[in-house]
This record gives C-alpha cells, structure tokens and sequence, in this order.
C-alpha cells in the first residue's frame, strides 16, 4: 500500500516535471482547454437564466376571458366559481376594466390617453392552465363559450410556445455543442499527449527493456493530462465569473436602455467545482487511452 | 539456468539466422559469444532476454519457457537482467546519476538507498566525477562505461552485455572486463558478445557463431595462466 | 529558379508524407481549425444577416409629433412644411387618425376594441433624423413645441438605440472571439508542429550536420502546416454551408410559429474563399513561426 | 588544407581537453588520431567540421577561419564533409536507401541521378541487398557500414570517420579501411580517430592524442611491407 503510494508520488512529480520542462506546451494546452470549456459553460449560464425567466413566464395568462361590457357582478361571481372548479385551470386572475384601462394608458403615450374620455375597455379574467394538450385546451374554450357574460376568449399561449421551443433549441443546441467541443478536446489533448510520448519515445523504449511496465510508464503521462485539465478548469471558471460580473455591471449602466430587472444570475457554486472536475477527468480520460495506446504500440528496439 | 533446444530464428522477409541451436548455459558461468558481423550475436542474446522470441524450439530459463512467456510477466523476468545494449540506449536528456538511477527507480527504491547505489556503480567504471554532467558531453568510451554502470546498479543475477568494449582502448578494456569478471566471482552469470576475446587469464566459455548460422560450442577454455 | 521549384516541390512531398503518416494527428488538427472557425464564421453570417434586418429597420420612426385632436388641415400643411424644411429631418411620415386607430384595433383584441365606439387617437407625424446627436435633437425638440397644433412630442427612438447598441456589441464580440480563437489557433497550431518537430529531432539533426540549412529543413512543415489550414477550411465552409441549409429548411419548417419572414441569408461565395484562405495563412504563419523557433533552438549534437 | 595554430578547447564547466595545439593536415593526407579513451579524438574532429569552436587559437580550413565562421556558411562547409560519427546517427524512420539518400536530397539532386549514387555507395559496404530495410533491423556491423554508405554517397572532398570499426570484426574492418585507402588514391583526404591502428602496409600520419591532452604529432610512418 504504501508502495502503491509512493509509486504514484514519483509518477506525479514525474508527470509535474514534465508539465513545467513543457511549460509552453502546457500553458497553451490549458489556454486552449479552458477556452473551450468556457463555451458550454456560458451555454449553461444562459440556460440557467433562461431557465428562471420562463419559469417567471409560466404564471402569467395563457387564456384571455373577455367578458361583455354590460356583465353584473353576479355573473362575474359565477364565471369565477365555475373556473375554480375546472381542474385544468391552475391559476385564476380577475382584472377589472378600471385597472386594464389604466395600464393601457401606461404603454400608450399620454398625450394619445388623454384625449380619449371614455374607458373602451371590458372586464378580464386572465387564467393559466396544467396542460398544453390542444384537445383538452379546445374543450375548454368549448365550454367557456357557453357561460353567459362572457363576450370573447383568447389563447394566448402561443408566444410562450415559441419562446419554450426556443429555449429547447437553445437547450439541445448547448448540449450539442458542448457533446462535440469535449470531443474535440478528448481528442486534442490524446493527440497531444501521443506526441509527447513520441517526444519520450527513448525513455519509453528503455524503460520497457529494463523492466518498467507499461502502467509505470503511463501513469506519468495520465498527471499531466490531470494538470492540463485542473488548469485548463480554472481558467474556465475565472472566465466565467469575470464574464457574469463584467457583465453585470455594464448592464447595471446600461440600465437607463434596457431597463434594470435584466441581471445576471451567477452558476451555484458547485457547478464551478464541477466544471474543473470535468475538465480533469477530460484531460485523465484522454491521456489514459493516448498514453495506453501509444505506448503500448511503441515497439521495444525501435 | 538457460537452456536453448533446437532453437530457430528468423526475422520476417529474411533468412534464418538462427538454426538449430542447442546449449547450455550453467548458473554463474561466463560466456562469450563470438563471430563475425551479422553472425546472430545480438540476436541470441535477445531471445535470451525475450525482446525476440525464437521462431521455433524452446528457450527455457529457471524453468520458465520464453517462448511462451505472457507480456506482462517480461518486465518482472527483465528486471533480474543487467543488460548493456551495443548502441547504449541511453537517455540523452537526463544527467549520467539519473541514467543510472532509472532501474531502481522502476524497481521503487527509496531515494538513499538509490542515492548509495548509483555512486557505487558510477565509481566501478570510473565515471563519479561526471555524475552531474549530461551524456551527451561524454567521450564515446565514458557512454559505453555509463551503460555498464546503469546495468549492474541493480544487481542482477544475470550480466547480459552487446560488445561492451568496443569503444574502448586496451587499457580501458581490461579494466571492465575486470568488473564482468569480478561480478561472475560473486555468482552472477554473464553472457557477452564480443569480436575480441580478452587476453587475460580466466576460465571462460566459448560460443562461437559462423556467418553461415551453424553454432560451434566450444567448451571451458583455460587460456595459459 | 527551377532548382527553387524542385526544392518546393520537393518539401512539399516531404510535407505531404509527413501528414499523411501522422494521419490521425492531422485528422484532428483539421477538425479542430475546422470547428473554432465556424464559430467566428457564424458571427460573421450572423452580423451581415443582422445587419440588413437593421438597415430595414433604419427607415423606421424615430420622433413621433402627435398633433392637438382639433387641429385645421391648415395647421396640418403649416407643420408638414416646416418639417421639411428642417435638414436634420430625414424622412417625414403623416398618420392620420383614422390609420392609427385601425393600426391599434387590429393590434388590440377584436374584443375589446369592437366595444370601443369612437377613436380615441390622434393625428401624427412620425419622422426619422439623420443625425443621433442628443443635443441637436434637444433643440429640433424644443422648436417644435413651439409650432401651433402640436400637443406632444415623444423621442421613440430609444428602441432603435437598443437594437443598434445590441448589434455592435454583438458585433465587438464576435470581432473579439474571433481575434481570440484566432489567437488560440495559432498557438494549437504551433503547438503541435513543434511538438512535430521534437518527433523528427533525429532528422534534423543529421540533416543539419550533413549540411542541410535551417530553411530547407523548416519547409516540409510549413507545408504540413497549409494543409492543415486547407483541410481546417474545408471543413469550416461545409460545416457553415450545411447549417445554413439546414437552418433554413427547419426555418420554413416552423414558419407556422415564427412566421416566413425569417430565411438566413447565406455568405457570398467569396467569404468561403476567404475563409479557406484565411485558415491556410493561420496553417502558415504558427507553422512558419514554431517549425522555425524549435529548429533554431535545436542544438545540434543536443 | 587544415591547419590548427595554438588551439585550445575546454567544454563549459570542465578542465581543457586539448591544449595549444598545432598541426597541419595536408590535402589528400590519410590521417589516423589516436588517443585512450577521453583524450579529445572525437572533439579534434568535431573542431574541424565546425560542430565545436576553439576556446582559442585558429583553425584555418583552405584560407576559410573556422573559428569565426557564419551560421549560414556551415551548411555550404558541411556539404563538402562526408562525416561518420561514432553513434552512427542513423534515422530509424527511414529505409537503408533513404538513409544514405539524405546527403543527396539535401544537394537537391535529381531522382536519378540519386539511384545511382546510392547503389553505388550501398554496394561498395555490402549492403545492396538490405536497401529496402529499416536500419533498426540491421546488425550493429551493419550499421556502421551503412554510416559509412551515407558518408561516401555525396563524393565529399573530406572524409571524417569516427571510430568506423569499433563495431566490426577484423575482416570487415580491413575491408572499410581498404575503402578508405580508395578514396585517398583519387585525392580525398581523409581522417579516422580509432584506438587500433590498421594492419596493412600504407602511409598515414598518425596524431597521438594523450590523455593529458599534450599532442604529439608522428610524421609520416611506413609500416613494413
Ligand atoms: N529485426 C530484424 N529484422 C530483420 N533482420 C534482422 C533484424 N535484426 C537483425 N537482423 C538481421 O539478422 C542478422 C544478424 O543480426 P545480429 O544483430 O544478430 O548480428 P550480430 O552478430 O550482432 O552482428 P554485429 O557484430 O554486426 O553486431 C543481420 O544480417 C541482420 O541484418
Ligand atoms: N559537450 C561536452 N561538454 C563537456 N564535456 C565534454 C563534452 N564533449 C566531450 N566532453 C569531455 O571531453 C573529453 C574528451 O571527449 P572526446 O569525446 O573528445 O573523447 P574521445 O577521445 O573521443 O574518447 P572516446 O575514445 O571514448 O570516444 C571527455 O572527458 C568528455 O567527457
Ligand atoms: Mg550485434
Ligand atoms: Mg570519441
């Protein structure tokens, strides 16, 4: 045990050697894994945030009820008990006339508002549902249709279809990219580290013929694919969180254009662990089979 | 503790160059192995060190045939050889201590002991001084000394040696085959291939190889005293 | 001047060999370029298509005049003309009342505005400037409070200012990922031609010492280097060309959500080119570059 | 055509190994340096092909002062050398042919001209037939010769050979010397370091190298014939 342990202390001051008599090399391997790391993770932050915003979206209106301007409150207070008792509805808001006009007036230029006397706008009931199962959904309004008081309905959901398809291609488009970049790097960094044995090639062959095995041989190279990938991480993370906070504060000026409840949230902590645990499993996963391979491949007495 | 029967080895797309080999080598002998360029030397002493297998019959050592030997089960087999390569083999990129530090360290040694041991071997072939310097700054005679070194820091049971001497004037000669000689007095077996028997006094073995691939074995030898 | 053909000629076999013998190395190395430049390539097809969006939009309004609900047809002519006489005015739009209302009833729910008797609105010019200058607006702003028949004035630009501010630092950004993974590239790419280098360290050094110069010795990887841009190029053109289609077609697709009017406008052929050549250059110089440094510095007898 | 004038040379780091040498190397001369083991044989020759520089002193090569040379003039110089150095340095990437092609390719010579060339040059070693092979499959003789192939191939004015029998049994030794000889009946000149002098009946100048690194220069000897 404690032979196992030593032998894995040489390997990695071996494998530490080589990375610093490498540093160029090294450094560049980490530039180049920390960069591209960073594009998934940015994906991750923006699907995070993302994520949040429709969550946000969800409660708001997806079926418009309109009803006649003539209706009495009664008939209001019957519409309200029959929607609560539709187990398809999940969330139920009344907006008065009154207050509908008043946000009208907000968007609309003063100047428009308040040259028109009269408020043209009727009472609304605004209710989110459970489903988006179109049938259920037409069943719905098929109902409603027939409750007197009410003059139109509307769905609204559309826009929330198209923002969550959307965020769904967005979705498949950031795990895609990043399925493919952490190839790419799987194979950029087993790439580097075969030439690097190519470049040991010597010492490989010799320490084969006098005795070193293949495991012995490799475990240093298997450092410093780990090495890359923990710099490689950590570069990623300190671009990332100078990312969000840069650009949280341009936006915080830029707050006058458009407008300040866009902040970016920053990743859970643990998701930066993560990307540096990641990154260092890519470069020990990709120099373990490089290393494997070409030193198994490399013929003694050549 | 070797044993050739009717050994056989050819490399692909070539004559054999080995035919038909029988012999016997004891525990503690010292064997030279002779003849012209292009005899086979290098190549029997690499069947005998299982970098080459033999092509047909079966070379057994301590009771373990080498031509059915599993890969993982060479390194173990290697690390009881001392073997001195006719090109060196040696790291051009590490310093003549770590060259010869390389077995122990393959073999887990702890860093004093290895420290004691490389001395000791730097100081049989004369080399101490040059312990920092790379081989690279070497004289072609101090590379073939540093390999000597690198092969018996281990104390191998077996010095397996490729014209050791070669590159080395008389003087120089004698003197490493003094060390091949004092290391067979301790009970190591040493093989070596050469194409200059030394002219000192010793019982050695004789194996010699014609061009011609056909082996004579020439037996104890006990050169005028 | 043929012996100079020859010896090109001649590298450039020996170049060729070397890439096809390191085929799995040159593989990656293509994929690579291949993969980092799509995405400054993408930027560019993103911008030139934002752009034109942008440059439609730029017709658009930017002040908008509502005029007083009982101003004259004089009054009206009166404003018309000194707006137009007014060089800061790029573009003048008039939009009578009746318009507008039919604009907001099809806007807001049929609903809704069917319950709404008699037009709320106002007449209104809408004009577009020439110039974006904040003070100069100021005062075409307080000139035009004092012309008789305007009640108010609105500065609707700010979402124009939006898109534009978005664009250019879309565009900044793409410009600095481009700038960076172009960086990035080099180093790869130098990288591995050194790391190249050190594997052929045996033969330059006796071609060195039988008497071949630093420059015969260097050219075999510079072409090694072309062919890597060369094939990095190609593969960016099809990966960008493919997208384009792609995205086009599930565009069309999906225009029952989005609506038609989004089709991605394809680069001009001649950007491909310049992207094939570019990656080739790319191939060149961190070649050119690290071939060179890693020759130089190999000393020969080590 | 070489003259040393008050050369000396030390290494970084180390004592000087040659001290104020003087000596003259006449063209079409064949030359033998001799010397134990670490004497400066290989440096004396590294200082005349430029790979080393004098510490001091000056060694003027046809008017040509190689102790102030350009980088960029080495190339030009080295192309008139046929060198062989003591590890061979042979490229175990590349064929027999390919191997002593090299010289060639670097003078840019047409494809024919080169077969010839190198055939020519494999024959005269003995190794026409294994051209096709990789040198890592020939044995250590057959290396040397093939060093020696790719020396000749270019028809150098000047041949440096590094101990070129070390690794040859005494019949193939003769038979490299006796190509030497050749080469100095048609006016090369050419320079050997060995610690074994020939056994045939030729001239040579022989410059003894002492391991105190005080040179003593031995005129022209005739061995009796
Ligand atoms: N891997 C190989 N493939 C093909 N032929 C080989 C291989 N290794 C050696 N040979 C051939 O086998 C023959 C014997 O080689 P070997 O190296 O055993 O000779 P040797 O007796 O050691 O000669 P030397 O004294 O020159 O070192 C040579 O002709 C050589 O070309
Ligand atoms: N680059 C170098 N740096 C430092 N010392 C060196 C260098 N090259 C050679 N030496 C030292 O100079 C001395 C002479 O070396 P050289 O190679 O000239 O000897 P040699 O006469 O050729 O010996 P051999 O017969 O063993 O080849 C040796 O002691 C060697 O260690
Ligand atoms: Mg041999
Ligand atoms: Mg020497």
């Amino acid at each position: 045990m404690f032979n196992y342990l030593h032998n894995h202390y040489q390997a990695f001051l071996n494998g530490f050697s080589r990375f610093i008599n490498n540093i160029g090399a090294s450094v560049m391997m980490m530039i180049v894994i920390g960069i591209t790391l960073c594009l998934p993770s940015a994906g991750l932050l923006l699907i995070e945030n993302a994520g949040q915003i429709s969550q946000n979206i969800e409660h708001e209106a997806e079926i418009s009820i309109f009803l006649d301007r003539s209706v009495s409150k009664d008939q209001i207070d019957f519409i309200d008990l029959s929607l609560e008792k539709n187990s398809l509805i999940k969330k139920i808001h009344f907006e008065p006339k009154l207050i509908a006009w008043e946000k009208l007036q907000s968007k609309l230029d003063v100047a428009v508002s308040s040259s028109v006397s009269n408020n043209p706008l009727p009472d609304a009931f605004f209710i989110s549902l459970n489903t988006l199962d179109e049938i259920k959904i037409q069943k719905l309004l098929d109902s409603l249709d027939g409750i007197d008081g009410i003059d139109s309905v509307t769905v609204d959901g559309n826009w929330i279809k198209k923002l969550r398809i959307g965020l769904s291609l967005i979705k498949l488009s950031v795990f895609f990219i990043a399925a493919l970049l952490i190839i790419v790097l799987l194979v950029v960094i087993g790439n580097t580290i075969r030439l690097q044995t190519l470049t040991y090639k010597d010492e490989i062959e010799v320490s084969k013929l006098i005795g070193a095995t293949n495991a012995f041989i490799q475990r240093p190279f298997m450092y410093t694919g780990i090495l890359y990938g923990l710099g490689g991480g950590i570069i990623t993370i300190s671009i990332l969180k100078l990312s969000v906070l840069g650009l949280n504060a341009t936006l915080i000026k830029l707050a006058s254009i458009f407008g300040n409840n866009i902040i970016f949230q920053d990743l859970p902590h643990r998701f930066y662990l993560y990307i540096v645990i990641l990154a260092m499993l890519i470069g020990l996963i990709s120099s373990y089979i490089s290393a494997r391979n070409s030193i198994q491949r490399l013929k003694i007495y050549k | 503790m070797i044993t050739f029967e009717k050994v056989c080895k050819s490399y692909p797309g070539s004559p054999e160059i080995l035919q038909n080999i029988n012999l016997e080598i004891l525990s503690g002998e010292l064997v030279f192995v002779t003849g012209p360029s292009g005899a086979g030397k290098t190549t029997l002493l690499k069947l005998i060190s299982a970098i080459e297998k033999p092509s047909s019959g079966s070379i057994i050592f301590e009771s373990q045939n080498l031509s059915r030997i599993k890969d993982r089960e060479i390194p173990i087999l290697r690390r009881r050889f001392g073997m001195i390569f006719q090109d060196h083999k040696l790291l051009y990129d590490r310093n003549c201590f770590a060259n010869v530090a390389l077995p122990l360290e393959i073999n887990n040694m702890s860093l004093s002991d290895m420290n004691r041991r490389v001395r000791a071997a730097l100081d049989k072939v004369d080399l101490l001084k040059k312990e920092k310097m790379m081989p690279i700054t070497l004289s072609g005679g101090e590379q073939q000394r540093l390999a000597i070194a690198r092969a018996i820091v281990s104390r191998p049971s077996i010095l397996i040696a490729d014209e050791p001497t070669a590159n080395l004037d008389k003087e120089y000669a004698e003197e490493i085959m003094n060390i091949f000689y004092s290391f067979q007095q301790v009970g190591v077996t040493v093989i070596i291939s050469t194409h200059e028997l030394p002219s000192t006094k010793i019982n050695f073995k004789r194996l010699q190889l014609n061009g011609g691939s056909i082996q004579n074995l020439i037996g104890h030898v006990q050169l005028p005293s």
